[in-house]
């Protein structure tokens, strides 16, 4: 795999929340504005990355080793864990005010399925390290696409007069439905003729 | 003299004649050149395809209201939807396809939204969309009467694209030959006229079949083949301001820009030699661009808004042609702008513009 | 509405949202009814093993006193630590009953450590409470959780591929065809995107059947809603 | 010298079908049996009433005096006995008392002709008296007090002097019989403003179907030596709005503010400087189809809005909708006793049929109303945030630079009472609403 298609496979194709529908909440899909949506984003971007690499590190000099492949579910749910935390204080030491701003408690949302989901992913697919980076980030870049796309639509929808039934989550969800219909183009295919030719 | 009652409306008291109860009526009119060939072309198939579509259409719409609490049908955007998804879809597919195609447009990306512009996604298009993920080759797949003067069955445009040879440019025409597509005998007058007194001196000359593909007798969906009955009608609602002509403008040249440019590299073939011209006559480019994307509720709302809009659709249609599988690229090159409206709106909706003014003062 | 009440630092949503995002990394295997049966016992088993771990833990640590004396955040690693744990022997179960299934369920399996109502159940064990109580109130939340995903499950796999997949015994193979739909059926539905815009459509659906409740005055006793 | 620059954005251009011709004369409508007289016809505190029931006035004569800085004298515009001091409601929902005057006793002033007094060596506190005593107020539908526009501090220059010859609304042509006819007056009043405020550069501006005046006022001018230049301005309503006026002819630079006065005021101020005469009677247009004889009419303020369409033969039709004001901003009434104010630059009447309000249709984001927004403003989006309640999101993407010049609502094909929402939504955002 090129570095080219690991990008694009994991921010387009098989993108986090859209095709492995990880991470779909109220509060992450669809934060309140434009700027928690790029902090959510960019938070969750570096956490893949770094869970990444250390998801690697640990399955490939540690469990798959001694042949402890099963135990991959509670480590890397713990490891998640401990880096949400950790990168959640060292985020709040270096910018307080921008977190705040946030309003949202980041590891709350960071231990969700998509975190972790993407370490299981790149430790399955047996990437090396760098490579298991580099799924991190691209996996984090198309988190940020999704949650932009989904907060100008739910500012949208905010001030339409939606049926009563539907308003708020539910439509939201039909939204993230709809735009994982549009993001069916890219496909498999797609990404084979983009850059096999 | 005490009049009887007197009206206490607000002001303005003047305002103008059109009304967007009659709009959507209009569009569906500016349709109708189009449908109209399309069935004088593929015959009776056609006519039921598109009765179906619009007849699911505006069933669901009757479904919706009932849910809705209030009766929309009469606004016309459920006729035209319905119309719109029928004539993307090819002659000869089965009828369950437009019919799904359309309750779909019209419960799930519409009415699920509270009805008429309050959805941000072009229904008719969500609509496609679903018939192409449900049904591979809907909108593509031309047998029927083509096939009854033809090969038994035409390589659906997708499949055309690759079979592009690279060096001699604007081949598509001859590869439709090569695959036992004949052309009219009208064509064949007309071409050997022109080429015979206007192109004699300059040694170039028409490709057999160029006629055809202006009048629109190449293969493609019921209502995408006459690009110039779809200017006729596009005009017609341009002149009465109903839709604007940014987003229909650059998202065409966009396109043709990037095919002529890119187009052939794509293909396999040298720089400058995407054969445009073919590709902008065959699928369902102008048909999408002219009443898809020009579609007000979806499309956004600023000029500059639009010319982004335009372009981005220009650019992700001729991606989505050239490498992408889901038909011939353009409902799903509309439904991915529209994606993107709500975020190009939020920049240039005033929000962005009156926060910066706030910030100044 | 704002659905999140945090309490003690610890954001926990009410009973509603916190069903609907449980269930949404679960719809990614809802295609074929089996590995939503499968889905729906991983989760409910784990539910309600984990509660029931947590609580004697809780219990252990200060029996009688009325508030959980542990910090949020290691009451939010301990149950980490169990729910990641009893996942993962459920992975292992499931390997060895049925291989097809679990390669089918691939990494949701695991993610029903992190599941949200698994988490927050776990989280909100109150040691006031009795063990029964908390273990029927977690029965029918995983109850609520099992017939969610198994309805959309149906729908999904029957319009959108045609088929019914159960569980294959003796030479029936599991599988069973609709006659209409087998042939050309509506594939969407069984993409990423059909999953989504179903469980919108549940999320209203459950939103109503909530309004219809309360205002039928009969919320009081339901244990229905989410921890207090 | 003449210029034509374009109005900054958007406007529309209504039918102006009050099929006034362009070379009618004022007619001086009858004097009034009975003058209505409302004690707030201007911007600010209502003028305190220095008469009672049964007193005798003459035509001219102060009837109410202004209270505060922000206020304006009335005088009466008939001689008569004073009937009763009432509360009335004027157009708009706007509470106010009235003094209701009957006809009698003979017309001391109107009849002879004045005297012109020299103004030149008066000094301007005496010029500024003159003009406060006359109760003279922006004509244009601000109802300024005009001697506070006029007063200028030491130290804050005027770089540029307007006289505004714009008709404010579509279908109104008082400004543009008012300029034709007395267009030395209006030069005269240019100079009284040019000595009271010193601007760098004076300017007329003119609408596009006004052009035909600026050859007389420029002789006007050359005879009273006063240097003017002509802005003719693209006539596409609101472009008579003072601020879009300004807009236009632009101030490239200069240091100090401008000053925009309409012409109907300027008319004033002479009346009140040279002839002494304060302001009781005005130019107004009565137009709209069910009018017999629509035409620009000197009226008495006070006079009922029965008897202007008497003066103009009657109704051909039933009225379905009479308004005060011009049909882009006027407001509607219920009743032909409403009196002309200094506020009135026009009566539009439409019959039953154009009166039908039009069924409301949702918005379909089609950005007719952002195209022709003269302010830059989304009122599509304003509209979503007002109606759903979140005011303090309207504020700030711009609500309080709304007008109400009503384009938008003129160019919804759907047909949505964006100003009337809009109104709703300043007064609640004014009335300490909450976002």
């Amino acid at each position: 795999m090129s570095w080219m298609g690991i990008i694009l496979t994991f921010s387009l194709v098989d993108n986090v929340i859209l095709s492995r529908l990880l991470g779909v909440s109220p509060g992450v899909c669809a934060p309140v504005d434009m700027r928690t949506a790029r902090i959510v984003g960019l938070f969750t971007a570096v956490l893949m990355a770094l869970a990444n690499l250390a998801g690697w590190a640990v399955d490939s000099l540690v469990l798959s080793p001694l042949g402890f492949a099963f135990l991959r579910t509670p480590v890397f749910v713990l490891l998640v864990a401990g880096l949400a935390f950790g990168l959640h204080a060292l985020a709040r030491a270096a910018m307080p005010r921008l977190l705040d701003a946030a309003g949202i408690s980041l590891p709350e949302i960071a231990v969700n399925c998509a975190t972790i989901g993407v370490v299981l992913i790149s430790t399955r697919a047996g990437f090396t390290a760098s490579q298991s980076v580099v799924v991190g980030l691209s996996a984090g870049l198309g988190y940020f696409i999704v949650t932009a796309l989904m907060t100008a639509i739910r500012e949208r929808l905010d001030v339409e007069q939606t049926p009563e039934a539907l308003r708020g989550f539910p439509l939201h969800l039909i939204s993230a439905g709809l735009l994982a219909y549009a993001f069916m183009a890219f496909d498999r295919t797609f990404l084979l003729r983009l850059l096999g030719s | 003299m005490e009049p009887a009652r007197l009206v206490l409306s607000s002001a303005p008291h003047l305002g103008m004649r059109s009304s967007s109860a009659r709009m959507a009526w209009l569009v569906a009119a500016g349709l109708a050149p189009a449908a109209a060939w399309g069935i004088f072309l593929f015959g009776v198939p056609a006519a039921i395809v598109l009765c179906v579509s619009v007849g699911a259409a505006l069933l669901a719409e009757l479904l919706s209201s009932f849910f809705l609490k209030k009766l929309t049908i009469t606004d016309g955007s459920a006729f035209l939807t319905g119309l719109l998804v029928g004539l993307f879809m090819s002659p000869s597919t089965p009828l369950y396809v437009p019919a799904a195609a359309s309750a779909f447009a019209i419960l799930v990306v519409k009415q699920s939204f509270g009805g008429l512009g309050r959805n941000w996604m072009n229904p008719a298009m969500g609509g496609v969309l679903f018939a192409l993920l449900s049904w591979p080759g809907s909108t593509s797949r031309w047998t029927g009467a083509f096939a009854a003067r033809n090969a038994a069955a035409l390589p659906p445009l997708v499949a055309l694209r690759q079979a592009l040879p690279s060096p001699t440019g604007g081949a598509p025409l001859s590869v439709l030959a090569a695959s036992g597509y004949r052309w009219s005998d009208l064509d064949a007058r007309v071409i050997a006229w022109i080429n015979t007194h206007v192109f004699a001196g300059l040694g170039t000359a028409l490709q057999p079949g160029t006629f055809d593909m202006l009048i629109g007798r190449t293969p493609g969906p019921i209502g995408a083949l006459s690009v110039p009955l779809l200017l006729v009608g596009a005009a017609f609602l341009l002149r009465r301001k109903i839709i604007r002509w940014r987003v229909p403008v650059f998202f065409l040249s966009a396109f043709f820009f990037l095919t002529l440019a890119l187009g052939g590299i794509a293909s396999g073939g040298s720089w400058l030699s995407g054969g445009p011209g073919f590709h902008l006559f065959a699928g369902s480019i102008v048909l999408g661009a002219l009443f898809a994307a020009s579609d007000p509720v979806t499309s956004p709302l600023s000029s500059r808004g639009q010319i982004i809009f335009g372009i981005s659709l220009g650019v992700l249609a001729f991606v989505m042609r050239f490498f992408g599988s889901l038909g011939d690229g353009v409902a799903v090159a509309i439904v991915l702008g529209n994606c993107v409206v709500p975020l190009i709106d939020s920049r240039f909706d005033g929000r962005a513009t009156a926060l910066s003014r706030g910030r100044r003062e | 509405m704002n659905a999140s009440a945090t309490r003690g630092g610890v954001t926990t949503y009410n009973g509603e949202l916190a069903l609907l995002m449980s269930l949404t990394p679960a719809i990614a295997v809802a295609v074929r009814v089996i590995d939503a049966l499968w889905m729906a016992a991983g989760v409910v088993a784990v539910l309600l093993l984990s509660r029931a771990c947590m609580s004697l833990i809780v219990r252990a640590g200060n029996p009688g006193t009325q508030k959980d004396a542990s910090p949020p955040q290691g009451r939010f690693f301990s149950a980490l630590i169990v729910s990641s744990v009893l996942t993962a022997s459920f992975e292992i179960l499931l390997m060895s009953a049925d291989p097809e299934a679990s390669a089918s369920l691939g990494i949701y399996a695991p993610l029903i450590a992190v599941n949200f109502l698994v988490l927050s159940m776990t989280r909100a064990v109150d040691s006031g409470t009795s063990m029964g109580r908390e273990l029927a109130d977690a029965l029918g939340r995983g109850i609520g959780f099992a017939a969610c995903l198994i309805l959309i499950a149906i729908l999904r796999e029957v319009l959108g591929a045609g088929t019914m997949t159960l569980f294959p015994v003796g030479q029936f193979s599991g599988v069973i065809a609709v006659p209409g739909l087998i042939d050309d059926p509506a594939r969407a539905l069984g993409l990423a995107g059909g999953g989504l815009i179903c469980l919108g459509y549940l999320a209203a659906l459950v939103r109503l059947a909530r309004k219809r409740r309360l205002a039928s005055g009969t919320a009081g006793e339901s244990s229905k809603d989410g921890p207090r | 010298m003449t210029d034509t620059r374009k109005l900054p954005h958007g406007g529309v251009n209504p039918p102006n079908d009050s099929n006034i011709s362009r070379t009618a004369p004022i007619a001086n409508a009858l004097v009034p049996s009975r003058a209505v007289i409302p004690l707030l016809q201007h911007a600010g505190t209502p003028a305190r009433c220095v008469v009672q029931q049964g007193d005798k006035v003459s035509e001219g004569m102060l009837i109410g005096k202004a209270e505060g800085a922000l206020s304006a004298n009335v005088h009466s515009s008939i001689p008569g006995t004073v009937v009763a001091v009432t509360g009335i409601t004027l157009p708009g929902g706007v509470a106010s008392q009235a003094v209701v005057i009957d006809l009698e006793g003979e017309f001391g002033k109107s009849g002879k002709p004045r005297q012109p007094r020299a103004w030149e060596g008066a000094s301007r506190i005496e010029l500024l008296g003159r003009i406060q005593s006359a109760g003279v107020v922006g004509l244009g539908g601000s109802r300024m007090p005009t001697h506070l526009k006029l007063a200028s501090a030491p130290g804050s220059p005027v770089a540029l002097l307007v006289a505004n010859g714009i008709d404010g609304e579509p279908g109104l042509s008082a400004d543009f019989a008012l300029l034709r006819e007395k267009t030395a007056e209006i030069a005269e009043a240019l100079r009284i403003c040019r000595a009271l405020l010193e601007p760098q550069r004076i300017v007329l501006a003119l609408g596009e179907d006004a052009r035909e005046l600026a050859g007389a006022f420029e002789e006007a001018c050359a005879t009273s030596k006063l240097a003017c230049d002509i802005a003719i301005l693209p006539s596409t309503y609101p472009q008579g709005h003072e601020q879009i006026v300004l807009g236009s002819i632009g101030v490239k630079g200069a240091p100090g503010r401008s000053v925009i006065l309409n012409v109907a005021t300027l008319h004033a101020v002479y009346e009140a400087v040279v002839l002494d005469r304060p302001l009781i009677e005005r130019v107004v247009t009565v137009a709209g189809a069910p009018v017999a004889r629509p035409r620009n009419l000197k009226v008495r303020l006070g006079t009922r809005l029965g008897d202007l369409f008497e003066e103009c033969g009657g109704l051909l039709a039933a009225p379905g909708k009479i308004v005060i004001g011009g049909p882009m901003r006027g407001v509607a009434v219920s009743s032909l006793d409403i009196p002309v104010t200094k506020g009135t630059s026009g009566v539009t009447v439409f019959d039953e049929s154009a009166a039908r309000t039009r069924t409301e249709w949702p918005c379909i984001r089609c950005g007719a109303c952002v195209e022709v927004c003269p302010w830059d403003l989304f009122p599509t989006r304003l509209y979503k945030l007002v109606r759903q309640g979140s005011l303090a999101a309207a504020d700030r993407e711009g609500l309080s630079r709304c007008t109400e010049c009503g384009c938008c609502a003129f160019a919804c094909p759907s047909h949505i009472p964006l100003v009337a929402v809009f109104h709703e939504g300043k007064k609640a955002l004014a009335g300490g609403g909450n976002g």
